[in-house]
C-alpha cells in the first residue's frame, strides 16, 4: 500500500512534466488545427537559449523572461516563413513539414550545445515537499505552474476578445475572415504562444530530466498521450491527462507483474488507445466535425 | 434609389482554373435590395464570394467609391460588408453570444458593441434566451438568426445573404423576412439577397439580376423581373 | 547518381493516369524495365545493395499508399508491421529451418492478420487520432520485441543473425545481384496487385470511403469491413519487405525497427505522392539516398540539412514527386496536342 | 614509469622500422598506400544515439593531430566516418559502402552492438578487420569463428564479474537491487554480475527494474527499488539516467552502497549534474582516466590529451568521457599501424592488433592493452574506485574479471 502511493505521488510529479507538454501541444492544436511534430524540439531549444543566456551571466528570472519573449517572436516569425507557403496543402505535407523543423532544430542544438547533459537550475529549489522526497519543491512548483498557466489561457480564450478570434480562426477560419479576423495572424499568434508555453514547459522539465538536444523526444510522446487521453480540444483535459498518464504508467510498471516493468510504455500505450476506441476524442474533448 | 453602394464591372471569377463567372456588370444602391436569381450552378454564390474576396477574381468591384478587387476578406469585412454564407458559417463550438461578439472583431467600442447586442436581441428575443447556449445546438431556424444578427454586429453598408430561407420551416421563413426588412427600412443595410424562394426575394427586393452560367441575361426593377414570362415560368412556378 | 533519375523520370511517366497517355506508360514501362535489369551488371555491388534497400522501401510505401492515398487513413506506425515481417521470416529461419522463399508468404499472411486486427481499434479513430494510435504502435515495437517473453525465438535483445541465399539454379550472378532481381520482381508483382486493388471493385470502395464515407455507407459499402481490409492488406505489403529486408540486411534487432523507421516510410509517401503506386518508387529511393546526401554536405548538421532538403521538396513538389511529374506530361502533352492533327 | 616505458618501446620500435623498409617488401591491401592510409568507421551523428557522435570526432581530431605531426610512418591517415544513426540497416549499408566504394584497409571503432553484429558476418566474409568496435558486448572476442573482429573496452560482463567480486569480498550478505538499460549493453552486465556471485545470485539480488532510452526519468524504478528493502545499488545507466538515479536516490532519503558502471563515470558530466554531494561515496570501476577529476591534473598523459583537445579539438566537450575514450582508442589503432610498418595488409593488420602491449597516457595506472594470437580483448582489468565528494579514489588493487577469453 506504502509502494502503491508512493508510485502515484511519483507519477503525478512525472505527470506534471507531461501536463505541461500537454498544454503546450493542446495549446498548439488550439491555434493551427495541427498536432506540431516539433513542438518538443521547440521547447528544448528555447531551454538552451536560457540556457545560453544564464551562462552568459543573466539571473534566472530575466533569462526565463527573455527566453520566453524569444520563443514567442521565434514562433512568429517560424509561422510566417516556413508554414505561410504551406497554406491550404494538406495535412500530410504540415506532418512532413514538421518532420523536418525537428530534424533541424534537434541537429542544429546538437551542433551549437553538443550532446553532453547539463543541469539545468530551478528556481523552487530541490528540498523534499512532503512524501519523503517524492515530491520535490520542484516537482510541486511545476505542478503550479502548469496550473497557473491553465487558468491564464482559460481567462484569455474565455474571456478577452483576441482569445476569442484565435479560437474563431483555427475552428471556421472561412467564417473568421467574413466577421474580419486576420486568420493569417492568429495562426502566428497561435504559435507564439505555443512556442512560449513550450518554453516554460522546457524550462520547468529541464531540471528534472537534465538538459541535452534529445531530452524532449519521449516527453513529446507522452504530453501526446496525455493531451489525447484528455481531449486535444481541452486545456483541461490535457492536464489531467498528463498526469492520469504520469500515474498510470508507473503503477502498471509496479504492479503488472513480470511484463510490466519491462513494457510498462507499451501497456500505458494500449491503455490509451483502449481509452480513445471507447471515447474517441478523449475524456474531455468534443466530437469533431470532419471538415470537408 | 439614390448613389450606387457597390458597382461590379466585367467580372470574372475562378475555382482554381475553372472560370465560373464570365464578366458580371452590376451594381447595388445604397440602402437597395437586391436579389439574385438564376439555376442552381449558375455563380450565384459564387457572386456573392468574388464580392468578399473569397475566390479568385478579374475585373473591377469598387465599393463606396473604393477598388476592393483583390482584397483580401477579412479587410472587405472591415470596410463594411457582411456576408451570411451558405450554411450559414456559425462559429459551432462557441455560445450564441460569443458569435455576436466575433461579428463586432472589426471594432474596437466595448460600450457601443454591448449596446449592439442588446439591440440585436431586440431584433432576435429568441437569440437572447439561448446566449449561453453552443451555437452548435441551436435549431437551423435559430442558427439563421444567428448568422444574420452576426452580421448585423459589424454594423455592414451591405449585408450578402446566401439562401437564408434553405432548410426553414416556411413560418420561420416568414419571420426572417419581415425582420430583414426592418433591417433594411431601420438600420439602412443594403442587401443582396440569394434565394431559392424566388417569389419572396422579389417581394423583398426592389432590384433583380438573373444570371445563367456565370453571365448575366437580365437586370431590372424587382417588380418588372417578376412579371416577365420566362422568369416567372422558370423561377416562380408558374 | 544516373541510376536515380533514370528510375524517377520513368516513374513520373508510369504515373500518368489518362486514357490517352497509355502508350507513354507502356513505352514508359519497358524502358524502366530494361534499365532496371541492366543496372546491377553496371554498378557497384554495394549500390545494387542500395538499391535493393530502395525497392524494398518502396515496396512498404506502396502498402501506406493503399491505406493513406486510396482509403484516407493515418499511419505513422508501418515501422511496426516492417519489423514484425522481418521477424516473421527471421524466426522462421533461424528456429524452423524453412527456406527464405516461403518465409516471404508467411510473414505477408501474418502481417495481414495482425493489420487486420490493429484495424479494428483504429476505425474507432480518426484523422490525428488515428496517427498517434499507429505512432504508439511504432513506438511500442521495439519494446515488444526485446520483451523477455519472446527471447526465447526471438533473440531478445541480441537480435537474429541471418544468411543471405544465393543464386539458385547455379546462375552466375552475385548473392546482391540475385537479391536485386528477386526484391524487383517481388516488387514489380505487388505494385501490379496494387494497382489492381485500386482499379477493381474493392478499390472503388476503398476511394468512396475516403471521400464519403456517408455516401459509401448509403451505397452499401460495409465501412468497417473495407477500413480493417485496407490495413491488412497494407500491412501485408509492408510486412513482405520487412521480410526481404531482414535477409538483405542479414540481421534483424529491435534497434532496426524503431520510430524514426516509421517516419522515414511516411516521409517517403509524401514525398513520392500519396496515390501514387509508381512513385512510391521515389519515395524509397529518397528515403535510402538523402540521408546520405545530407550527410555529405554536412556531418555536424546532417539532421538540419536532411530537414531543409526536405522543406524544399515540400514546397516545390507539394503533391509529391507524383504530382511534378503529372504537371510536367500535362504540358508536354497540351504541347504536343497543339501541334498534333486533332 | 609507465610512460617511460611507453616512450621506449614506441622509439625502438619506430627505430626498427625506420631501418628495415629497404630490406622489408612493401606490401599493401586495398586502402593502403605509399602515402596514405585509409580507415572507415561509422558512428551515430544523428539520431537518438547522436551524443555517442563525440567518439567519432575524437577520432578524427586525433588523427589530423597524426597527421599534422608527420603521419604514420610517412602515411597520411585518410579517416572516413560515415553516419548510421544507430540502425543496423544503416551500419550495413555504410560499412558496405566504406569497403565496396571507399576501399578503405580497415573499419575501425563501429559502434553499437546491434550495429556491429549487423555488420559481423559481411567483414569476416570480405576479411576486412572490423577493429576495436565500440561496444561491451562480449562476442567480439571469439578469434576462432571471427578472427576479423576485435573488441577493445573491457567487456561488461568482466565489470560485472568485478563488482560481484567485491561484493563477495567485502559485503557478501547484502540484498542487491540492479537497475539496468533494457538492451544487450544493460543485461550484460546484470549477467556478469549474476555469474561472479554465482550461487549467492538468487539470494542476494532481491530486485531488478529495467528501463528505456524512451522513458523520460527513472523516478519509477528507483521508488521500487528501494521499496524492495536492498542496501546494495547496481546502477547500469547511460549518462543521462546515471545522473537522474543518483539524484532521484538521495532526494527520496536512499543511501545505499552505491556501484556505478564505467559508463558514467565522468565527474564532469555525471556527478556534477546530479549534486557531487549526492555522489559521494559512490563505487566504480575504472580503466580510463576521468578528465575532470582534479587528481590527474599534474598528470603528463592528461596533459598531453589537454593539449591535444586544445590544438585539434577546441570544440570538443572535455568533460565528456567519450573524449577520452576516442583519444585513447584512437593511440591504440596508431600504434598498430604503426607496428605493420610497410605490411599493410589487412592481415598484418590483424596480426599486429594481436600482439599488442601498451600503456597509454589516459589509460589508469597499472592497467595496460594487452592481446594475443588467442586474445582478443585488449583490455581487461580494470579497478575499483569510491568517489569521495571530489574525486575518484582507488581502492584495491586491479581487478580482471576476464569473460570468454
Amino acid at each position: 500500500m506504502d509502494l502503491f502511493l508512493h508510485q502515484v505521488l511519483a507519477g503525478l510529479a512525472t505527470g506534471g512534466i507531461y501536463a505541461c507538454m500537454a498544454l503546450a501541444i493542446v495549446m498548439i492544436y488550439q491555434a493551427i488545427d495541427h498536432l506540431n511534430f516539433a513542438q518538443g524540439e521547440m521547447a528544448m531549444f528555447s531551454t538552451f537559449i536560457a540556457w545560453q543566456l544564464m551562462q552568459w551571466g543573466l539571473p534566472y528570472w530575466v533569462a526565463f523572461v527573455a527566453t520566453i519573449v524569444i520563443s514567442f517572436a521565434a514562433g512568429v516569425l517560424l509561422e510566417q516563413t516556413v508554414l505561410r507557403p504551406l497554406h491550404g496543402a494538406p495535412v500530410l505535407s504540415h506532418i512532413v513539414v514538421f518532420i523536418a523543423l525537428f530534424a533541424i532544430l534537434n541537429s542544429a542544438a546538437g551542433f551549437i550545445w553538443d550532446y553532453t547533459v547539463k543541469p539545468f537550475p530551478t528556481p523552487f529549489g530541490t528540498q523534499p515537499l512532503f512524501g519523503q522526497g517524492l515530491m520535490s519543491a520542484h516537482d510541486g512548483g511545476m505542478i503550479a505552474v502548469t496550473l497557473i498557466i491553465l487558468v491564464l489561457l482559460y481567462l484569455f480564450f474565455r474571456h478577452t476578445r483576441i482569445g476569442l478570434a484565435m479560437r474563431a480562426a483555427a475552428a471556421n477560419p472561412a467564417s473568421a475572415r467574413l466577421v474580419g479576423i486576420r486568420v493569417g495572424w492568429m495562426v502566428a499568434l497561435g504559435w507564439g504562444m505555443a512556442a512560449a508555453i513550450g518554453a516554460v514547459a522546457g524550462m520547468l522539465i529541464a531540471p528534472v530530466v537534465f538538459l541535452e538536444p534529445n531530452m524532449m523526444i519521449s516527453i513529446l510522446l507522452y504530453g501526446f498521450a496525455g493531451a489525447v487521453v484528455g481531449g486535444l480540444t481541452s486545456p483541461l483535459g490535457a492536464v489531467i491527462g498528463g498526469f492520469s498518464v504520469g500515474v498510470i504508467e508507473n503503477l502498471a510498471g509496479t504492479f503488472i507483474p513480470y511484463v510490466g516493468r519491462e513494457m510498462k510504455l507499451t501497456i500505458a500505450l494500449a491503455l490509451i488507445v483502449a481509452v480513445l476506441t471507447v471515447k474517441p476524442s478523449g475524456l474531455l474533448g468534443r466530437r469533431v466535425m470532419t471538415r470537408v | 434609389m439614390s448613389d450606387v453602394l457597390l458597382s461590379t464591372r466585367n467580372l470574372h471569377a475562378f475555382y482554381g482554373n475553372l472560370q465560373v463567372l464570365h464578366g458580371l456588370d452590376f451594381s447595388i444602391a445604397t440602402g437597395g435590395v437586391t436579389t439574385l436569381l438564376g439555376a442552381n450552378g449558375a455563380g450565384k454564390t459564387t457572386t456573392l464570394r468574388a464580392l468578399t474576396g473569397m475566390v479568385r477574381t478579374r475585373g473591377d468591384i469598387v465599393f463606396g467609391g473604393r477598388a476592393i478587387g483583390g482584397f483580401a476578406t477579412e479587410d472587405i469585412a472591415r470596410l463594411g460588408i457582411a456576408h451570411v454564407p451558405e450554411g450559414r458559417g456559425t462559429f459551432s463550438r462557441m455560445t450564441a453570444e460569443e458569435n455576436l461578439q466575433l461579428g463586432a472583431m472589426t471594432r474596437g467600442d466595448r460600450r457601443g458593441i454591448a449596446a449592439d447586442i442588446e439591440r440585436v436581441y431586440a431584433y432576435f428575443p429568441r437569440l437572447a434566451e439561448r446566449k449561453n447556449q453552443q451555437a452548435g445546438t441551436l435549431s437551423v431556424g435559430e442558427q439563421q438568426m444567428l448568422a444574420i444578427a452576426r452580421a448585423l454586429m459589424l454594423r455592414p453598408k451591405l449585408m450578402l445573404l446566401d439562401e437564408p430561407s434553405f432548410g426553414l420551416a416556411p413560418r420561420i421563413v416568414e419571420e426572417m423576412f419581415v425582420i430583414l426588412r426592418r433591417l433594411n427600412q431601420e438600420e439602412g443595410v443594403a442587401l443582396m439577397l440569394v434565394e431559392q424562394n424566388a417569389a419572396l426575394a422579389l417581394e423583398l427586393a426592389d432590384q433583380a439580376s438573373l444570371i445563367e452560367t456565370g453571365r448575366l441575361v437580365m437586370a431590372g426593377p424587382a417588380q418588372d423581373i417578376g412579371r416577365d414570362e420566362n422568369v416567372r415560368r422558370a423561377y416562380l412556378g408558374y | 547518381m544516373a541510376q536515380q533519375d533514370i528510375s524517377f523520370s520513368d516513374t513520373a511517366v508510369r504515373g500518368l493516369p489518362s486514357v490517352e497517355q497509355n502508350s507513354w506508360a507502356l513505352w514508359g514501362t519497358v524502358l524502366f524495365l530494361a534499365v532496371a535489369i541492366a543496372l546491377p551488371f553496371f554498378l557497384r555491388s554495394f549500390v545494387v545493395f542500395q538499391l535493393t534497400l530502395a525497392m524494398i522501401y518502396a515496396i512498404a510505401i506502396i502498402g501506406l499508399v493503399l491505406l493513406t492515398g486510396i482509403n484516407g487513413q493515418f499511419s505513422l506506425g508501418h515501422s511496426a508491421f516492417f519489423g514484425i515481417g522481418a521477424y516473421t521470416a527471421a524466426v522462421l529461419m533461424d528456429q524452423f529451418g524453412v527456406s527464405f522463399y516461403w518465409t516471404l508468404p508467411v510473414a505477408g499472411v501474418v502481417c495481414f492478420v495482425f493489420g487486420f486486427l490493429f484495424g479494428l481499434p483504429a476505425l474507432r479513430l480518426e484523422g490525428i487520432y488515428l496517427a498517434l494510435a499507429t505512432f504508439a504502435l511504432a513506438i511500442a515495437m521495439p519494446q515488444i520485441l526485446k520483451s523477455s517473453l519472446f527471447e526465447h525465438w526471438t533473440g531478445g535483445v541480441q537480435g537474429i543473425v541471418l544468411i543471405k541465399p544465393d543464386a539458385p539454379f547455379g546462375l552466375p550472378i552475385s548473392s546482391d545481384q540475385w537479391l536485386y532481381f528477386l526484391t524487383l520482381a517481388i516488387g514489380l508483382m505487388l505494385a501490379v496487385c496494387a494497382m489492381n486493388i485500386v482499379n477493381s471493385r474493392t478499390g472503388r470502395a476503398l476511394i468512396a470511403i475516403r471521400d464519403n464515407p456517408i455516401a459509401a455507407r448509403a451505397m452499401g459499402i460495409d465501412i468497417s469491413l473495407y477500413k480493417t481490409l485496407a490495413f491488412g492488406v497494407s500491412a501485408l505489403f509492408t510486412g513482405i519487405a520487412g521480410a526481404l529486408s531482414g535477409v538483405a540486411i542479414q540481421f534483424v534487432a529491435p534497434d532496426s525497427f524503431t520510430f524514426n523507421l516509421a517516419i522515414g516510410l511516411f516521409v517517403g509517401l509524401v514525398v513520392g505522392g500519396v496515390q501514387s503506386i509508381p512513385a512510391a518508387l521515389f519515395g524509397g529511393l529518397f528515403v535510402l539516398f538523402v540521408p546520405n546526401i545530407a550527410e555529405s554536405v554536412s556531418k555536424g548538421l546532417a539532421g538540419a540539412v536532411y530537414g531543409v532538403i526536405l522543406i524544399l521538396v515540400i514546397y516545390m513538389m507539394p503533391s509529391g514527386a507524383a504530382g511534378l511529374a503529372r504537371l510536367v506530361a500535362d504540358k508536354v502533352l497540351m504541347k504536343a496536342h497543339r501541334k498534333g492533327p486533332r | 614509469m609507465s610512460r617511460r616505458k611507453w616512450l621506449w618501446t614506441t622509439l625502438t620500435l619506430g627505430a626498427a622500422l625506420t631501418v628495415t623498409p629497404a630490406l622489408a617488401q612493401k606490401k599493401y591491401d586495398p586502402g593502403a598506400s605509399d602515402t596514405e592510409i585509409k580507415i572507415g568507421n561509422t558512428n551515430p551523428y544523428s539520431g537518438p544515439a547522436s551524443a555517442y557522435g563525440l567518439i567519432g570526432k575524437t577520432i578524427g581530431a586525433y588523427f589530423n593531430k597524426v597527421n599534422a605531426e608527420g603521419g604514420i610512418n610517412g602515411r597520411k591517415v585518410n579517416y572516413i566516418s560515415y553516419d548510421d544513426a544507430y540502425s543496423p540497416p544503416k551500419a550495413v549499408e555504410q560499412a558496405r559502402k566504406l569497403v565496396e566504394s571507399d576501399e578503405v584497409l580497415l573499419i575501425f571503432q563501429p559502434l553499437g552492438t546491434p550495429s556491429n553484429t549487423a555488420i559481423q558476418k559481411y567483414m569476416n566474409a570480405k576479411k576486412v578487420p572490423q577493429l576495436f568496435v565500440a561496444t561491451g558486448a562480449t562476442k567480439w572476442g571469439d578469434y576462432k569463428h571471427f578472427p576479423w573482429t576485435m573488441g577493445w573496452q573491457p567487456t561488461y560482463q568482466s565489470e560485472g564479474r568485478i563488482y560481484a567480486q567485491f561484493l563477495l569480498k567485502s559485503h557478501p550478505n547484502s540484498k542487491v537491487a540492479i537497475l539496468y538499460q533494457n538492451d544487450d549493453y544493460g543485461k550484460d552486465y546484470v549477467k556478469g554480475l549474476k555469474d561472479g556471485l554465482g550461487d549467492k545470485a538468487k539470494s542476494m539480488i532481491v530486485a531488478e527494474a529495467p528501463y528505456e532510452t524512451s522513458d523520460p526519468t527513472v523516478d519509477s524504478q528507483i521508488i521500487n527499488l528501494k521499496a524492495s528493502g536492498a542496501d546494495v545499488f547496481f546502477n547500469v545507466t547511460t549518462p543521462k539516467f546515471a545522473s537522474q538515479a543518483i539524484k532521484k536516490a538521495a532526494e527520496i532519503g536512499w543511501k545505499p552502497l552505491h556501484l556505478l558502471n564505467n559508463v558514467s563515470q565522468s565527474v564532469g558530466s555525471v556527478l556534477k549534474p546530479a549534486g557531487l554531494e549526492n555522489a559521494k561515496g559512490i563505487y566504480s570501476s575504472y580503466y580510463l582516466k576521468d578528465a575532470t577529476d582534479p587528481q590527474w591534473k599534474n598528470d603528463p598523459g592528461q596533459k598531453e590529451w589537454t593539449a591535444f583537445m586544445d590544438k585539434y579539438f577546441p570544440d570538443g566537450d572535455k568533460t565528456s568521457s567519450f573524449t577520452v575514450y576516442g583519444y585513447t582508442v584512437a593511440q591504440t589503432l596508431a600504434q598498430v599501424l604503426k607496428q605493420c610498418g610497410d605490411n599493410l595488409t589487412r592481415e598484418n593488420v590483424m596480426k599486429q592488433a594481436a600482439s599488442l602491449d601498451l600503456d597509454l597516457g589516459m589509460l589508469l595506472p597499472g592497467i595496460k592493452i594487452k592481446t594475443s594470437a588467442t586474445d582478443f580483448y585488449p583490455i581487461e582489468q580494470m579497478k575499483m574506485q569510491q568517489f569521495d565528494g571530489e574525486r575518484w579514489v582507488p581502492v584495491g588493487d586491479v581487478m580482471s574479471g576476464a569473460v570468454g577469453g
